[in-house]
This record gives structure tokens, sequence and C-alpha cells, in this order.
């Protein structure tokens, strides 16, 4: 399979593009509102500035059934283990996307007990600064999440697990 | 903006009618912007905040505030203060009850005369470690039940 | 065996049973596409436009997708039931597709083309049956997934089915009595020799039976089981990748089922309407089946507009309403409609 | 079907529970046993940040407690810490202050509408509220630059000066909001399923609710008349003509209800003020480096979700040696058992919503 797969680039890099067209316009969100950037999440959902016009209005309340964690917050210590646990639960494959100057790095709040940026317990694509971002900051990390799953090769991971980000 | 408790009779009559109640206690009667602070004995504050409840009216506890002096609690002074906010409605009358206390000393609790104060102690028992007696539930309310410490406390670092 | 019988007894029996996979999921297709722009517009919004015209490869997008996840099936889970329940209930409402005419029968020269898969004279009675057998899925998958929110779904799902198959049950019946028959066609033959769709002649019944018919599609305002301020998603918490399209496209299915059965009984399928009015004739020049998708893209919008205008209700009104109003009024109906028939 | 009494965990990742809250449930059949609500999954340690910082830095920080009302936090805040000072602010920056604290009113509740229906299963509320709020965040904007964590007021005054053009921005979301909020009426009042969610749904008492502290709407939706605004008046209220809203049942419906009118009293002190604007300074001589004398002081205001205090002491240094803050939400959570026991596990949801709540300034 692999040896046709190599034989034929063609076939593949058409069945990559199909399946990324897919995946980036059909990028559901988990809802995971932790702090004041969910009031900007929830806006950019709203009339405004409507998430939906890129089919991402669909939040999900189960993590099981999305693609797309925004962590759209503060995360302390004591929440850490749940988004942890949460994006563990996230079927493949996902992307997260840091909203925010505290999920970045840990924003204002160099305290005790807030950890200093969510890609210390998950791996982040997108990072979007701001506190909070604009509803147009964060379409606008949405849409440069598109154009990294749209250069992505799935077909890839599937024929080698291996390749499989690790990141 | 009055300067002399004189010039707030109804609070001057509440702060008389404490003293009386409760003698003259380590610091006093003290009024400063415009608010009145009366310092009891912290054996004596479930009957001083019964007594303001009950017999002046005080009908609502605003909050609950946890205070450390450490390193330097000053002459004579202990480690902690209690600040407790009164409020009478109507009357527009507020008062502020301090306790002082130290390491290791547990306060009376007063939930069964306020329940609002419930979560306020839980939360000066998990930033200040101030154990009150008579609590029906006294665990930390904010951080998780295996931390070490007590953020507020002035000797505990700010990135824990 | 002669080629042109073995056309006829072979290919055209594949092609409707192609047919009636494809129908649904157009239908499905369209319907969440439309869903989607209409509660939109509705909250003054878009709603998605950039996947092809006007959005309307949305619901590719989101098939491929979900085809490409990864399907998990939960540690506690108990596996064989986890998988079986969304094959039980997508094949439910598929099997009841097989009984739902899309128009009249036809003549292609000798050969009668009967627009649907299989032919009952108890047509009626299988859809309703085959369509809850549905609710064993949703059971199943609530109790295998082994996890309280989705089996509290399942619990609240189960009954709420349960109890709403009764009033349509006594309303459908109501129809029967005029049609004296559980064929689908003849119920809308009747309806053409009547010259009166059944919906004005028993207004109480189409009235009931659609109520009921939205509580059997758990759909908005009765989506307690998925009501998700309360119960995460319901039933289907854990499932995940095309498990999941399972249960949201057989629940978009049945929402076309349960418009189309309105159609048939209470509003003349594929008839035109305004029979009587000579104006109007030209009406009867377009062709049945359009009719028949027109009714029930009506309906459907309907569901939409439901959706986003009403609240939830709460658990215990919904019991109460089915109990203590639907029931009786559907027993009220139903012998009232017996005794006229019976005197007149 | 003999259904044991289940524990139920709600959160702290959970769609109604408005951010970071976890509730520990006890279901019987449905019934609710027992609410126990699990605090500080967004415990940031504020008030330990704050003894770190400078008397103006901590205002922006503020910001980030309700932030829903983020300019009401900063009005809390900076009034306390000018009452430590003795500072006397000009009229014009109090009359500015008001017009951006009640505008933030109005957000607040709009918002609030919004996430309470939306938990009730009527989500086109929540849309038509968010377009209205994003309006008044447009002369936020406009006027500081900020939309959501605003940081509108400064120790002194306000930043800027309230001109022409922002003044004609807000006479016309004003406008326009009286039918937008009968549109939100329209949707909900006389809808019976939202009554039936609503009315006889967790209801407390007025003793009750003085014995738990409960304040702002919720206190007033029991008859009790308590509003800081007319009770102690700040920032110069007492100016103003307007109702307190007080109804008597207690329950989810009169809180949606006095919310409601709250908002069109907001609007007619918008109007006042923006008519009665004094002119002269926006800002009172504050030195750069602002070190206060040692003092205590507590002072509170009425914020959109209830009685909301600052404690600010200082130590003659730069830096303050104590902030503590009273937020209403805290206190009013508590309230939450004791309004759910006995109601339907669906109800939950809109009892908390009809509490208004927001975890930014309850776990602090």
């Amino acid at each position: 399979m692999t040896d046709a797969a190599e034989r034929h680039p063609f076939l593949l890099t058409r069945l990559d593009s199909a399946i990324t067209w897919a995946q980036k316009n059909s990028l559901w969100p988990f809802g995971s509102g932790l702090a004041c950037c969910a009031i900007e999440m929830i806006a950019t959902a709203a009339a405004r500035y409507d998430i939906s016009r890129f089919g991402m209005e669909l939040f999900r309340a189960s993590p099981r059934q999305a693609d797309l964690f925004i962590v759209a917050g503060t995360v302390t210590n004591k929440m850490a283990p749940i988004i942890r646990r949460l994006w563990e639960q996230m079927a493949d494959p996902k992307w997260v996307v840091a909203m925010g100057n505290c999920a970045v790095s840990g924003g204002p709040f160099p305290t005790y007990s807030v950890l200093q940026g969510v890609d210390k317990i998950i791996p982040v694509d997108v990072y979007i600064a701001g506190c909070p971002p604009t509803p147009q900051g964060l379409l606008h990390g949405l849409m440069i999440l598109q154009k990294k799953i749209a250069g992505s090769h799935p077909t890839k991971e599937i024929l080698h697990p291996d390749a499989r980000r690790t990141d | 903006m009055p300067e002399e408790l004189t010039d707030r009779p109804d609070l001057l009559q509440v702060a008389e009618a404490l003293r009386e109640r409760f003698g003259d206690p380590v610091g006093a009667v003290a009024f400063e912007k415009g608010e009145l602070a009366v310092r009891v004995r912290a054996s004596e504050l479930p009957a001083a905040v019964e007594f303001l409840k009950i017999v002046r009216g005080f009908n609502a506890l605003n909050d609950m505030i946890g205070l450390d002096r450490h390193p330097a609690p000053g002459e004579g002074r202990k480690r902690f203060s209690i600040l407790y906010q009164l409020y009478r409605f109507p009357g527009r009358l507020r008062v502020r009850l301090v306790i002082d206390i130290d390491e290791g000393e547990a306060v009376p609790s007063i939930v069964p005369l306020f329940k609002s104060a419930g979560w306020a102690e839980r939360e000066i028992f998990d930033m200040f470690g101030i154990v009150f007696r008579g609590h029906p539930d006294l665990r930390r309310v904010y951080l998780p039940e295996e931390f070490t410490g007590h953020p507020l406390r002035k000797d505990f670092p700010l990135e824990g | 065996m002669t080629g042109r019988t073995l056309l006829f007894e072979l290919l055209i029996p594949v092609l409707k049973i192609v047919a009636v996979i494809l129908y649904p999921m157009v239908m499905v297709i369209i319907m969440i596409w439309m869903e989607r722009r209409v509660v939109a517009f509705i909250q003054g919004r878009l709603g998605p436009n950039r996947v092809g015209f006007q959005g309307l490869l949305q619901p590719v997008a989101d098939a491929m997708k979900l085809f490409f996840k990864e399907d998990i099936v939960p540690r506690q889970a108990d596996a064989f039931l986890f998988n079986l329940s969304p094959v039980l209930v997508m094949a439910s409402s598929l099997l009841a597709f097989c009984f739902l005419p899309l128009g009249e029968s036809f003549m292609i020269g000798s050969y009668t083309l009967d627009l649907r898969v299989a032919t009952s004279p108890v047509a009626l009675l299988l859809v309703l049956g085959l369509s809850s057998i549905g609710v064993f899925g949703i059971i199943f998958g609530g109790w295998a997934s082994n996890s309280k929110y989705p089996l509290m779904g399942a619990l609240r799902s189960v009954v709420q089915i349960l109890s709403y198959e009764i009033p349509i049950g006594l309303t459908a019946l109501t129809v029967v009595f005029f049609s004296r028959s559980m064929d689908l066609v003849a119920i809308v033959n009747n309806q053409r020799d009547a010259k009166v769709w059944f919906g004005f002649l028993l207004p109480v019944s189409f009235v009931v039976f659609w109520i009921s018919g939205i509580a059997e599609t758990n759909r908005a305002p009765f989506d307690l089981p998925e009501a998700e301020s309360e119960l995460v998603a319901g039933y289907h918490t854990e499932y995940s990748g095309m498990k999941f399209a399972f249960f949201y496209i057989a629940e978009y299915a049945h929402m076309v089922l349960v418009s189309s059965l309105v159609v048939i009984l209470f509003f003349g399928g594929w008839l035109p309407p305004f029979p009587n009015v000579k104006a109007l004739a030209f009406l009867g020049r377009v062709p049945g089946f359009l009719w028949y998708l027109a009714k029930i893209m009506f309906f459907l919008y309907l569901y939409i507009w439901i959706r986003g205008t009403l609240p939830r209700y709460r658990f215990d009104a919904l019991i109460r309403l089915v109990w203590k109003w639907l029931i009786p009024l559907a027993v009220l109906n139903f012998v009232i409609v017996a005794l006229g028939w019976y005197l007149l | 079907m003999a259904f044991q009494e289940i524990e139920l965990n709600m959160g702290p990742q959970h769609p109604s529970t408005h951010g970071v809250l976890r509730l520990k449930l006890t279901v019987d059949n449905e019934v609710v046993r027992a609410v126990e609500p699990v605090l500080g999954y967004l415990h940031r340690g504020m008030e330990k940040l704050w003894e770190s910082l400078t008397y103006p830095q901590i205002v922006p920080l503020t910001d980030r407690l309700d932030y829903l009302a983020a300019v009401s936090n900063n009005l809390g805040y900076v009034l306390a810490v000018e009452k430590l000072m003795g500072l006397e602010v000009p009229k014009r920056a109090r009359y500015i202050r008001v017009i951006l604290a009640e505008l933030q009113r109005l957000a607040s509740h709009l918002a609030w509408v919004g996430f309470m229906a939306n938990d009730i299963g009527a989500m086109t509320v929540l849309l038509y509220s968010f377009e209205d709020r994003e309006d008044i965040l447009d002369v936020f904007e406009t006027y500081c630059g900020g939309r959501l964590t605003v940081h509108g007021i400064r120790i002194g005054g306000v930043p800027f000066d309230m001109d022409a053009g922002v003044a004609g921005m807000i006479r016309r979301v004003l406008d326009g909001l009286p039918k937008r909020i009968a549109d939100i009426e329209n949707l909900l009042d006389d809808n019976r399923i939202w009554l039936h969610r609503t009315r006889g749904v967790g209801v407390i008492s007025a003793a009750d609710a003085m014995d738990y502290g409960l304040t702002g709407p919720p206190l007033r939706a029991t008859g009790v008349p308590w509003d800081i605004r007319k009770e102690i008046p700040y920032s110069s209220y007492e100016d103003f003509s307007f109702d307190v809203p007080v109804l008597a049942g207690g329950d989810v419906y009169d809180r949606y209800l006095v919310r409601m009118r709250e908002m069109r009293q907001s609007a007619q002190i918008i109007r006042q003020a923006l008519d009665g604007l004094p002119e002269g300074e926006f800002q009172a001589k504050v030195p750069r480096i602002l070190k206060i004398p040692p003092g205590e002081v507590f002072h509170t205001i009425e914020a959109p979700k209830g009685e909301l205090g600052f404690y600010v002491r200082s130590n003659g240094t730069d830096k303050p040696e104590r902030v503590k803050m009273k937020s209403p939400s805290f206190i009013n959570l508590q309230c939450l058992e004791r309004m759910c026991k006995g109601n339907l596990f669906s109800d939950v949801v809109g009892i908390l919503g009809s509490l208004d709540i927001v975890l930014g300034e309850i776990d602090k």
C-alpha cells in the first residue's frame, strides 16, 4: 500500500486536499469558556461577527464530537488536569487554539495558582494574543488555523502512524 | 465627610452601646473616613455580633476580611485580624468589628448568626489558615485540598 | 426470462433501493443546510456561506470530516451494544423510508412503476413501527456508554418517545377511518376522491399528530434528551466520528419521515392544492412529486421555525402535556370521529 | 422505576455553568436533594497579586473580575482608593462615570438575559441580546478603545472627556433600546413555556435572602428595596431621579422582571446624566507616584450583579497592604442550595442562571 502510494503521489495529494478541505471547513469547536475570553468567544458566535459563516457555529458540548479546542481564558492549576483530560477525550484529528494572553503565557497573572501557558499541558496550533482578543482577532486566528490545516497531509498520518504529530 | 464620631450621632450611639456591653477592649473605638470600627475580644465576637444583629438591628453581614501583619505586627499586637463588616438596612449604618488573633488561635464561627458567613469563613481559612470553631463545613474553598500553605499570608511567595 | 423482464424485475428494484438510501440522505443534507441558514436568519446572522454556493456543501464537508475522524469506544463501554446502537437507529429510519411512496404509480409501457420499494397493505403501521425501533438504539447507546449523562438522556428519550407514540397512533387511526386503508398510496388517493385533504377534515388529529411528531424526533421545544445546558449532549455524548454522524443523520431523517407522514396523511401527499378552483387548474400540471417535496419542505421549515422561537419544556411539563392533554384529546377525537363516521 | 439517589457532577466544564464552576448534585428521580458548588477553578490569586502592584496598576486587573461589567469593578475600586486618599473628584468626571457604569449595567443585563434564555433553551434571545450589547460595546470602544475589559475609569477621574461624538452615539443606542428590550420581552414575557420554567421556581423568602447576604436584583426580587445607589449614593447618584424596581415573588421570573425594568431605569439615568453633564475638568490632580498614608476604608457600590465592595488598606507606600474584594456573585451563589432543594434537576440551570454569577469575581 505504501509503495503504491509512493508511486502515485498525485492520488494522495488529491485525497489530501479533499480531506483537508472538509476538515478546515467543518471545525466544530468545543465550547470551553474559562474566563473573560469566553465572552468574546460567544460574541464571535453572535450576530455581529457570526462564526457560523465558516461552518463553526456547532459548539459541541461533548469533547468527543469536537475538532477544535478553543482554550478561552485563564487555565489555573486546579483546572489544568481537566483541560488535559478533555483534550485527551477529543477524537483525532484535533486542533487547539490558545485564545488570549492567559492561555498563551499566563497573561497578567504570574501567581501561585495560574498555569503559565496552556502549551505546558497540551500542544497548541495557533496562539491568539489579546486580553481578551477581539472577535476579529479570534476569527483571524481561526483563518490561520484553516490555512495550517489546508497545508497538512492527513493521508501521510494514516499511512505512517509514526508520522503523527508529536509536538 | 464627617471626621469626628460626634458628627454621626447614630454611629456614636452604636459605639456607646457596644462599649457599655463589652467594656473597653484593646483598641476600643476608631472612627476614620466616616467608618466606625470597634475592636472586640475574639471570644466575645459572637456575642457582639448577636447583640448588633438582634438589639441594634444590623441585619446584613457585608463581608469578612482577613489581615496578616507579618513580619512586624507591632508592639503587643497579634499577627492576624479579622474584620466583620455589618450593615443595617434600612438605616445606612455600617459598623466594622475587629478581632485580633495569633497563629494557631481558633475563632468562634458566626455561621449560626449569618448564613453568609459560611463561605466567607471558608475563604479566610483557605487564604490565612485561621480555624473557625463551630463551622459546619470548614474546608478550602478555592484551592485544591492537597495545596500546602495559605497564599494571603505575607510569608507566602506570590509565585507559590 | 426475457431481457425486458430482467430489466424491470431486477434493475428497477436495485435502482429503487439505491434511491431509498440516497433520497433521505439528500433530504438530510438539504435539511441540515436549511436549518443552519434559516436559524441564522431568524437570529439576524448569515449562517454557513463559505463552502460551495451559499454554503450548500457545508453538510457534505461535515460528513466527510466526520468520516475521517477517529472512532472512539470508551474503555468502560459495552463495545457490542455501543457499536450496535447507531446502526439500529440509522437502519430503522432508512427501513421506514422503504414504505414511503414518493408519488403515484405510473406506467412505462406495460410496466407499472411503483414509486416505493416495498408495497404493503399496512404500510402506515409498518412505518410507525419501524421508526420506533430506533428507540432501542437510543436506550442501548445510553446504557452502553456506561456514563451518567448519556443514561439520563436515554431514559428521558425513551419515556418521551414511548409516551408520544400513543397520540400518534390514535390520530393516525382517525385518518384510517376515512381512507379505509392503511396503504399510504390509498390514503392519498382517497383524499383526491374526497376532494378534501384530511388535515382540514380532522384538524385536531393533525395538530396532535404534528406536536407528537416533533416530540418523537426529540426536537425543540421537546429536545430534552439532548438539552445541552443540562445533559451535555444526551445519549450520544460519548459517540464520535461516523457513529455520531449516524445519530445526527438519523435524527434528521426521522424529521423528514415525520414531515412526509404528515403530508401524506393530512395534506394530500403529491396532490396539487385547490383541485376545485378552475382558475388554479394549472397547478395540477406541476408534477406531483414537486408538490410533495414542497409540502415536506414546508413542514421541515416549521421544525426550524419552532426551534428558533421557543424555549425548552421541562421534563415534567413534557410528560404532563402528553398524558394530561394530548392523549385524552386524541382519545376524545378518536371517539368523536368514530361516532361521526358511524352515524353519518 | 426505582431510582436510587444518584450523584451528578456538573462541570467544571459544562455548557451551562457560565464558566468553570462545578456543581455536585444529588438527584433523586430528577428531584434535587442537595447542591454543592465547588469553586476555585478560576482562582487566579488576584488579592495576593494586588499586594505587589501599585494603586493605579490594580485598576486594569479589576476589569478581569466581573468581566461582564468591567466598568463597575473599576468604579468600585477607584472610589475606595479615592475615599482613602480623601480625593475630591470633579463633577464632570463623576457624571461620566455614572454614564459608563449605567451603560455597563445595560450591557451586563443584556448578556444575562441572553444566557438565561439560552439555558432554558430559547437560543434566539441570546443572539438578539448580544447584538444589542455590541452597540454598547461600540460606545466603549469609541470612548476609550476597550471592548470587554474596558479600563474606563482612572483614579481621580476618567481617562478621556465625553465629547459630542460619543454622547451622540450613546443617545442613538438609548433611542433604539426600548424597541430592542420589547423584542426580547415579546419572545419571553407571554411565552407559556418560559413562564412555566421560571414562575414559582427557585423561590427564596426575603428573610432567608437577608440571612444569606443576597444582594442586587435577586434580593430586590424578594421585596427588599435595597439599592446602594439610593441607600448610600456615590458618584453623584443623588442628582438623578430613578426608581428601584422591586417585586415580591422571589422566584426566577421576578428576577428576570427586575432586571428588565432596571434596564429602562438605567437608560433614564444615562439620559439625565448626558443632559446635565457639567462643564469642567474630567480628571483631578493625582500624583504620578501615588503614596497613600496608612488607613483603611470599605466602600460598596451597586454593581449589576449586586453589592460590590472593596476594602483597601494602605501602609504609606505606593502599594496597598491589602485589597479585599467583596464580590456579589460569591455571596449570591451561596443561596443556590437553598433555592434548588426540592426543585427539578432541569431547574438547576435556570436558577443558577437567574443569579447572574460570573466566575471571575467569585474565584478572584
